[in-house]
């Protein structure tokens, strides 16, 4: 009874180790792997609160922009201090309080509102607070934080290569996988029952004695450590700069909300597939049409949204529900 | 005037329609009675169009109107006044009525059915600068009915016209329903959970229940069937 | 000492006052049907005894806790249980799961694991006779169907006090029997105090309630034993209305 | 429906086959060079140039030069590039697949600072060249990556030839304001005008700055008017520039002269504002015009390598299909081809680290300029020029040993602009 | 002097103001009637950038004249994509017609970088100005201000005043209702959703009348957050309201400029940004229903 309830997670991992393998025995597509990785880890992030609560947080990429500085001020600060690898750490634990400290600020504003006006209210957030750097100059203001110097000087050379182009993909494969379990915990708990309830009548979920507040609350601070996180390493680690432009760029948004809906809001592997798909048909196409890509790209979107709209994972559920599948494909 | 033959329907993949067949003949009432989620008002909104059928066939005036659109459902005759109130309430009395004059052929008589909507119901020539959604439930109600008049009808459906109100609202509701037919001479369907008004304003009757027509008849005859009553309508 | 008593409590909408100065004990373990017609505050008065709006003035005290001002979700956990008068289940989640939702979150919630509430659901979807539809999402029930989930769902929720809003309207005199049966024997069982509340089905009052109390207009009419209650003079004129000539009264 | 979902499903299984191996380019007999351009997305614009002046840079490589000659064979250039939409990730990705899949010689980084950055690290991880040919800021090489090279110059000098020149032609008028963009580049660009400025002993009466992507500045030129400076410098890309320079006439703001960073030195510019683009100035790179020749080289004592300043404008107009001249992006692009190419064959091998270190070593002009960089990487031996549109064409005014035409000051006023004044020297 | 700038800056802003106003009445209309968030906004506002470039630069004829040509190339774009996907995908999650207007955006985009390339472009219509004495108004931007709001005021009276109007009005009240009324409720969402394509790309080519450089494929970005704003300001699904939020918004943005730049620490245009946005968070607070509705 309580191992099967976790039979799902089952090929999340296959898929994440096969990817992890694939990438680790071609030689040279570690970095689409880790694009692809990216992608699927800001999926399974992004779902945890919007696939669960029905809220669109349309300004979901300050949270990675916040982590992405909290790793970078660290690193940036503290490099001479001969901390080791202590120095990751911090930087990983200052990327999550600063992700959750905004994660509570802008629940307590927004989560308040319902709908198109959740969305806008959390664009307002993420572009007042990237006006806010820049205006107040905050954390260097618009000149930014470059440290690939600093990480080189704390631990030399070799490591520090190793670190941006291996070590932060790593963490990012970590992340989707601990997002990834999160979500299954989530689903097959409390958590994951009085979301639903929330999610499908906020009122009758009420009366049923749910604080409806306190599980949007949790489901947000933890989506929003885990895009603090992905922030921190898949764009500070790994790209060693931050320009608050950059990393507070609204498209980063929608391309999550692409993902887990071409997967499957909701499901656990519809954001691995969504990523994948996403990740996958975009470098493709760069490759093969350079410059034209978006232009087929778009038409493709619209094309599996009118197709498949519950999502690629979100249908085939449907289809094998009944089946010996339906442990598994959640 | 309208005939149904074995109504198939539903939302998403729940059917509700169970193949009914159903005759409404011209000049009169006929009411289909049932409890909650009989699927009466997925009858009446597929016999209209907003609900596509699956399958089975819909005649009007010995046309097949199955796959019409509800706007030429419109143009030939046919109105709904749908359950609740499905009223433009930001308009005025007046703009609510001015827009069941939608098509050309209302508008052209227009004149004509706004003094007959006037007479039937003169608190609304009394109301009619005022926003629809100030009116009581009672009003709001009687606006519905009077924009579906608007539109000039051979046919019209109610939808639950007592619904939500006050027992003695009920009561002129059905008075209106029955001149409408007599003095206007329309062909009425309407779709009703409180059967006793129902019994006296209708000449013929349907009992639906889960999807299906259980029994039919004269108001008299159903009345008299203690089975039927017991079984489906609890009075 | 009363399991439920609202001491005249009022709420306005605006200018409409919806529950107007109402008072009324509810004893542990009783069945009390609150009568009337549309418009009445029926449905107010249930909303402010569960929490979806805190009312203008009055107390409400429940089980010995002043309730008052306490939001809905810290209500449901005291013992009050709720059904809506059209069902609104879960849709996306199973009948089973939904069930379970009320275990989670009710008066036993705090102690009940996910694992026990599942159990839990089994039970009352036996009770309710819905066995076959088990796994089934509830937003694919028939409407009679999803009225039992939702009863069963606060019956999960170990009320002391279960609020039932219009639960028998557009029933069939069958299912009505059926579920008037099914809550009696539920209160015997577990000494649950029921509030129905109920527009015009008068059989299912008859049946169902010890005691009733009449609302009109927003204020309390008539408190009293149901069939005193069914035959007070003033309650049949709210029923049936008054003479004819005051007919154009209204409006 | 099920049917759809296995063709999408095989579809998909196929893609990733093809995206995972794809076949490895040949090397032997040709260098390679890989590039994630940016066709796509903020930077297309510069993307499209700096493809183009890469195109046609190698075309003169293989045709007209014959090829580069290492350890006695001439070997063909070829050019392989990928979009990748101007975003971080798929500079990443991107770059490794042209080095490790296609196999390619010698990387190019895509366009601005923050691209520039993203893929340093990968270019570093494979030890491959990595030639910058967008990236301004000059913290790039303050990072320590050893196969980075620029050809473009640091941001910090690109003002201070106007100054110096402004200085010259009018040493009375000192009211200087300076206005830029809020972004790395520009802001470096600022702290070096600052500086120089104060030097030349300028009376700074306004600084301020303005954010990306703003689309109405009339709160400052409003304060900036009060002010009656003698001189405006400042800009920051292509639309704030423009946008600038309009909302300056709209509100009849009128300086002596003008100079804007960026936007003010392309065809576009004097495209868009017409006759109020007259007597604007700007620092450029590079500019159509400019007096590089072998000739110039020849008395710099330095070595001459590429095409003539026409030819280039002609293999570039053939590489993009269109009829339009060649701006810095394109020039800055194909002269670090250029730079690859001298040293490669002055290494005489393709070995990273010797071409790398031959690179260090080598100075040389082309139709560009002057190419020369130090240590880190950074260029040092690139001179801006300054332009100033007279009469529709861009005429360069600074240095005086590679200016074509004589400063015009003070420009014209916006309202005689407007009225069709052009900016012709007396 | 302060005054001066001050006033200076609220006759641009309320300039600016109705374009930006202008520029999201189709927003509102879609959301409206449609209950469909148009993230591709901004891409079809650069569509009337490039119309009036075009019919000045090419054809030499006003920019202004570009504007009912927009508002057809609007329509029509509008019902091709209702016809694509946007039809399909009202009734499903109110996410997927997001996706699809920003798949529509990328669209216009691209193929409009095919045509015209990435280059920044402008355009030069001298027709002279006018002073204010506290500012200067060149007449194209006084051509932009009475345009926006003469194709306002032509909304409200075709809303209000016109049988076709109404009818879509009355689809916005109640759709059901509408439908027993005979109007092809079917017809009326795609006429909504061509008419506010319509206006939006109309409105690009207004608001080249004010800023008549930068154009390019990539410009409508930052034009699409904006107009998510104005719309909440002004209510979200009010096409009037959203006029007016334009208005309060150019008014804001130009207004506290002065504030700010009092702060020599401070980056005032950014700082203008994040108050703009932060009073739209207290406003979400406050009154959710937008400053101006009444109701």
């Amino acid at each position: 009874m309580k191992a099967k309830k976790y039979l799902p997670f089952i090929p999340v991992f296959v898929a994440y180790l096969a990817l992890f393998l694939i990438g680790e025995t071609v030689s040279g597509i570690w970095q689409l792997i880790a694009m692809l990785a990216f992608y699927c880890a800001l999926g399974q992030a992004f779902n945890l609160f919007m696939g669960m609560t029905g809220y669109v947080d349309f300004g979901y990429v300050a949270f990675l922009g916040v982590g992405t500085y909290g790793m970078a001020i660290t690193i940036s600060k503290l490099y001479s201090h001969g901390l080791g690898f202590g120095l990751i750490a911090i930087g990983f634990a200052l990327a999550i309080v600063m992700s959750v400290l905004l994660s509570l600020a802008v629940g307590a504003v927004a989560l308040r509102l319902r709908g198109a006006y959740f969305a806008i209210a959390t664009i307002g957030v993420n572009e007042g607070f990237r006006y806010l750097i820049e205006g107040a100059k905050l954390w260097n203001g618009s000149e930014g934080i470059i440290f690939s110097g600093p990480l080189r000087m704390a631990f030399g050379r070799q490591t520090a290569t190793v670190l941006t182009t291996f070590a932060a993909d790593v963490f990012v494969f970590i992340i989707a996988l601990a997002a990834a379990f999160i979500t299954l915990v989530y689903m097959r708990g409390k958590v994951g029952y009085a979301l639903t309830a929330l999610r499908e009548d906020e009122d009758a979920a009420k009366v049923m004695g749910i604080n409806v507040t306190k599980y949007k609350i949790i489901a947000f601070i933890t989506s929003a450590a885990l895009a603090g996180l992905l922030g921190a390493s898949a764009w500070a680690l790994k790209l060693t700069y931050v320009y608050p432009p950059d990393v507070f760029e609204i498209t980063y948004t929608v391309e999550a909300i692409i993902i887990v809906l071409l997967g499957g809001a909701g499901t656990l592997l519809g954001p691995i597939v969504g990523g994948l798909v996403y990740g996958l048909s975009k470098y493709l196409l760069a490759i093969i049409l350079p410059g034209f890509q978006l232009l087929i790209f778009a038409p493709v979107i619209i094309f599996i949204i009118v197709t498949f709209p519950e999502g690629l994972v979100g249908f085939v559920k449907l289809k094998t529900r009944g089946t010996w599948l339906e442990n598994y494909i959640v | 005037m309208l005939k149904v033959d074995k109504l198939v329907s539903g939302y998403g993949p729940m059917q509700v329609l169970w193949e009914p067949s159903l005759n409404v003949k011209k000049g009169t009432i006929t009411s289909v009675l049932g409890p909650n989620g009989a699927g009466k008002s997925t009858l009446l909104w597929t016999i209209f169009g907003t609900v596509k059928p699956w399958s089975g066939k819909i005649y009007f005036e010995g046309r097949d109107i199955t796959f019409t659109p509800p706007h030429e459902k419109v143009n030939m005759g046919m109105t709904l006044v749908p359950e609740g109130k499905h009223l433009f309430k930001g308009m005025t009395v007046y703009e609510n009525l001015i827009m069941g004059a939608y098509r050309k052929e209302a508008e052209e008589k227009l004149q004509e059915n706004l003094e007959l909507v006037y007479t039937l119901f003169p608190i609304l020539k009394e109301r009619a600068q005022q926003k629809a959604g100030s009116l009581s439930g009672g009003q709001q109600q009687m606006v519905t009915i009077a924009r579906a008049l608007m539109t000039n009808p051979k046919f019209i459906m109610l939808d639950e016209p007592s619904q939500g109100l006050a027992p003695k609202i009920v009561l002129e509701v059905f008075e209106t329903i029955v001149k409408l037919k007599e003095e206007v001479g329309l062909t009425i369907l309407l779709v009703e959970q409180n059967a006793e008004a129902s019994f006296d304003a209708a000449d013929y009757i349907y009992v639906m229940h889960e999807g299906h027509f259980k029994a039919e008849g004269r108001p008299e005859d159903i009345r008299k069937s203690k089975e039927v009553r017991e079984a489906y309508l609890g009075i | 000492m009363p399991l439920l008593s609202l001491r005249n409590v009022t709420k306005r909408f605006g200018g409409l006052v919806a529950v107007n100065n109402v008072s009324f004990d509810v004893e542990e373990g009783e069945m009390l049907a609150i009568v009337g017609p549309n418009g009445a505050g029926k449905t107010t008065l249930f909303n402010l005894i569960n929490g979806v709006f805190l009312p203008d003035e009055g107390t409400i005290i429940f089980d010995g806790h002043d309730i008052t001002r306490l939001p809905a979700f810290k209500r449901a956990p005291l013992g009050i249980g709720r059904t809506f008068q059209i069902p609104r289940p879960f849709s996306s989640a199973t009948v089973r799961e939904n069930i379970a939702i009320g275990a989670m979150f009710g008066a036993e919630g705090k102690k009940t694991s996910v694992d026990r509430a599942m159990e839990i659901a089994d039970h009352y979807i036996d009770l309710i006779g819905l066995s076959e539809h088990r796994d089934k999402p509830a937003g694919g029930l028939t409407p009679v169907e999803k009225k039992l989930v939702e009863i069963a769902r606060a019956l999960a929720m170990k009320p002391k006090l279960l609020l039932m809003d219009e639960a028998m309207a557009g029933m069939n005199p069958k299912d009505i029997d059926y579920i008037v049966d099914f809550v009696r024997k539920v209160r015997d069982e577990e000494k649950i105090a029921i509030v129905a509340m109920v527009e015009h089905i008068m059989r299912a009052v008859a049946n169902l309630a010890e005691r009733v109390v009449v609302m009109h207009q927003g204020a309390k009419l008539v408190d009293e034993e149901t069939e005193k209650a069914l035959t007070d003079k003033r309650v049949i004129e709210v029923y049936l209305g008054k003479p004819p000539e005051e007919k154009n009264a209204e409006g | 429906m099920a049917k759809r979902l296995f063709s999408v499903l095989t579809c998909l299984v196929f893609l990733f086959i093809l995206g995972v191996g794809g076949a490895g380019a040949v090397t032997d007999g040709k260098i390679v060079i890989g590039h994630p351009a940016c066709l796509s997305g903020k930077f297309a614009k510069a993307g499209e140039q700096a493809t183009g002046g890469i195109k046609a840079i190698v075309k003169w490589v293989n045709e007209v030069y014959g090829g580069v000659s290492v350890g006695g064979k001439k070997l063909k250039l070829e050019y392989k590039y990928y979009d990748c939409e101007s975003k971080k990730e798929s500079v990443t990705s991107l770059l490794e697949r042209l080095i490790t899949v296609d196999k390619v010689d010698f990387t190019f980084a895509p366009y601005s600072s923050g691209l520039t950055l993203a893929g340093a690290p990968i270019a570093e991880k494979y030890g491959v060249i990595y030639m910058d040919h967008g990236g301004a800021s000059d913290k790039i090489f303050k990072q320590g990556f050893t196969y980075i090279v620029q050809t473009i110059g640091p941001g910090s000098r690109y003002h201070e030839g106007t100054l110096d020149m402004l200085h010259k032609y009018a040493p009375n008028d000192k009211k200087l304001a300076l206005v830029y963009e809020d972004s790395e580049f520009a802001r470096a660009v600022m702290d070096g005008a600052r500086e120089h400025a104060k030097k030349l002993g300028y009376e700074i009466v306004y600084e301020a700055t303005y954010p990306k992507g703003v689309s109405d500045l009339t709160p400052l030129l409003s304060a900036l008017k009060a002010k009656k400076p003698d001189i405006i410098i400042g800009g920051g890309h292509f639309v704030d520039g423009q946008l600038f320079n309009r909302q300056l006439a709209d509100l009849d703001i009128n300086p002596k002269a003008l100079s804007l960073i960026a936007a003010a030195t392309l065809p576009a510019f004097y495209d868009a504002l017409g006759n109020l683009a007259e007597g604007v100035m700007g620092p450029s790179h590079w500019e159509y015009g400019v007096t590089y020749s072998e000739k110039a080289a020849k008395k710099a004592g330095l070595e001459w390598i590429g095409p003539s300043q026409d030819e280039f404008v002609k293999l570039f107009k053939e590489a993009v299909g269109k009829d339009i001249i060649p701006d810095y992006h394109a020039a800055e692009a194909g002269a670090a081809v250029l730079a690859l190419v001298k040293g490669i064959e002055k290494a005489g091998s393709l070995d990273q680290d010797k071409v790398r270190k031959a690179l260090g070593e080598l100075k040389f002009m082309s139709f560009y300029g002057t190419w020369d960089i130090d240590e880190t990487g950074k260029q040092v031996g690139h001179s801006m020029v300054d332009v100033q549109w007279q009469n529709g064409k861009r005429v360069i005014v600074w240095p005086e040993d590679a200016a074509t035409g004589k400063l015009v000051y003070p420009m014209p006023t916006f309202a005689e602009k407007a009225k069709g004044k052009k900016a012709l020297p007396k | 002097m302060v005054g001066h700038q001050l006033a200076g800056n609220l006759i641009q802003g309320l300039i600016l103001g109705a374009v930006y106003g202008m520029a999201t009445m189709g927003l509102s209309l879609i959301f409206g009637v449609l209950k469909v968030v148009n993230v591709g906004h901004g891409a079809f506002m650069m569509v009337g950038a490039f119309l009036a470039l075009s019919t000045f630069k090419l054809l030499g004829l006003p920019p202004v004249l570009a504007v009912p040509v927009a508002f057809i190339v609007g329509m029509l774009l509008g019902f091709i994509f209702y016809r694509v996907a946007i039809k399909k995908l009202i009734k499903g999650p109110e996410l997927s017609s997001l996706l699809a207007t920003f798949a529509f955006g990328i669209i216009l985009e691209e193929v409009v970088k095919l045509i015209y390339g990435s280059e920044h472009r402008g355009y030069n219509w001298a027709l002279g100005k006018f002073s204010l004495g506290v500012t200067v108004v060149p007449y194209t931007k006084l051509i932009a201000f009475v345009g926006s709001i003469l194709v306002a005021v032509l909304l409200y009276v075709w809303f209000n005043r016109t049988k076709a109007g109404k009818a879509l009005r009355s689809v916005v009240e109640d759709s059901e209702g509408a439908r027993v009324c005979g109007i092809n409720v079917e017809w009326e969402y795609a006429l909504s959703f061509a008419i506010g394509l319509g206006l939006t790309v109309s409105s690009g080519v207004l608001l080249t009348l004010f800023i008549p450089v930068g154009i390019n494929p990539y410009m409508g970005g930052h034009y699409t957050l904006k107009a998510f704003v104005i719309a909440v300001l002004g209510g979200l699904e009010s096409p009037y309201g959203a006029f007016f939020g334009g208005l309060i918004f150019g008014l804001i943005e130009n207004g506290s400029y002065l504030l700010f730049s009092s702060f020599p620490s401070l980056e005032p245009f950014a700082m203008t940004r994040f108050f703009s946005f932060v009073m739209l968070l207290i406003i979400l607070l406050i009154r959710p229903e937008g400053l101006l509705k009444t109701k």
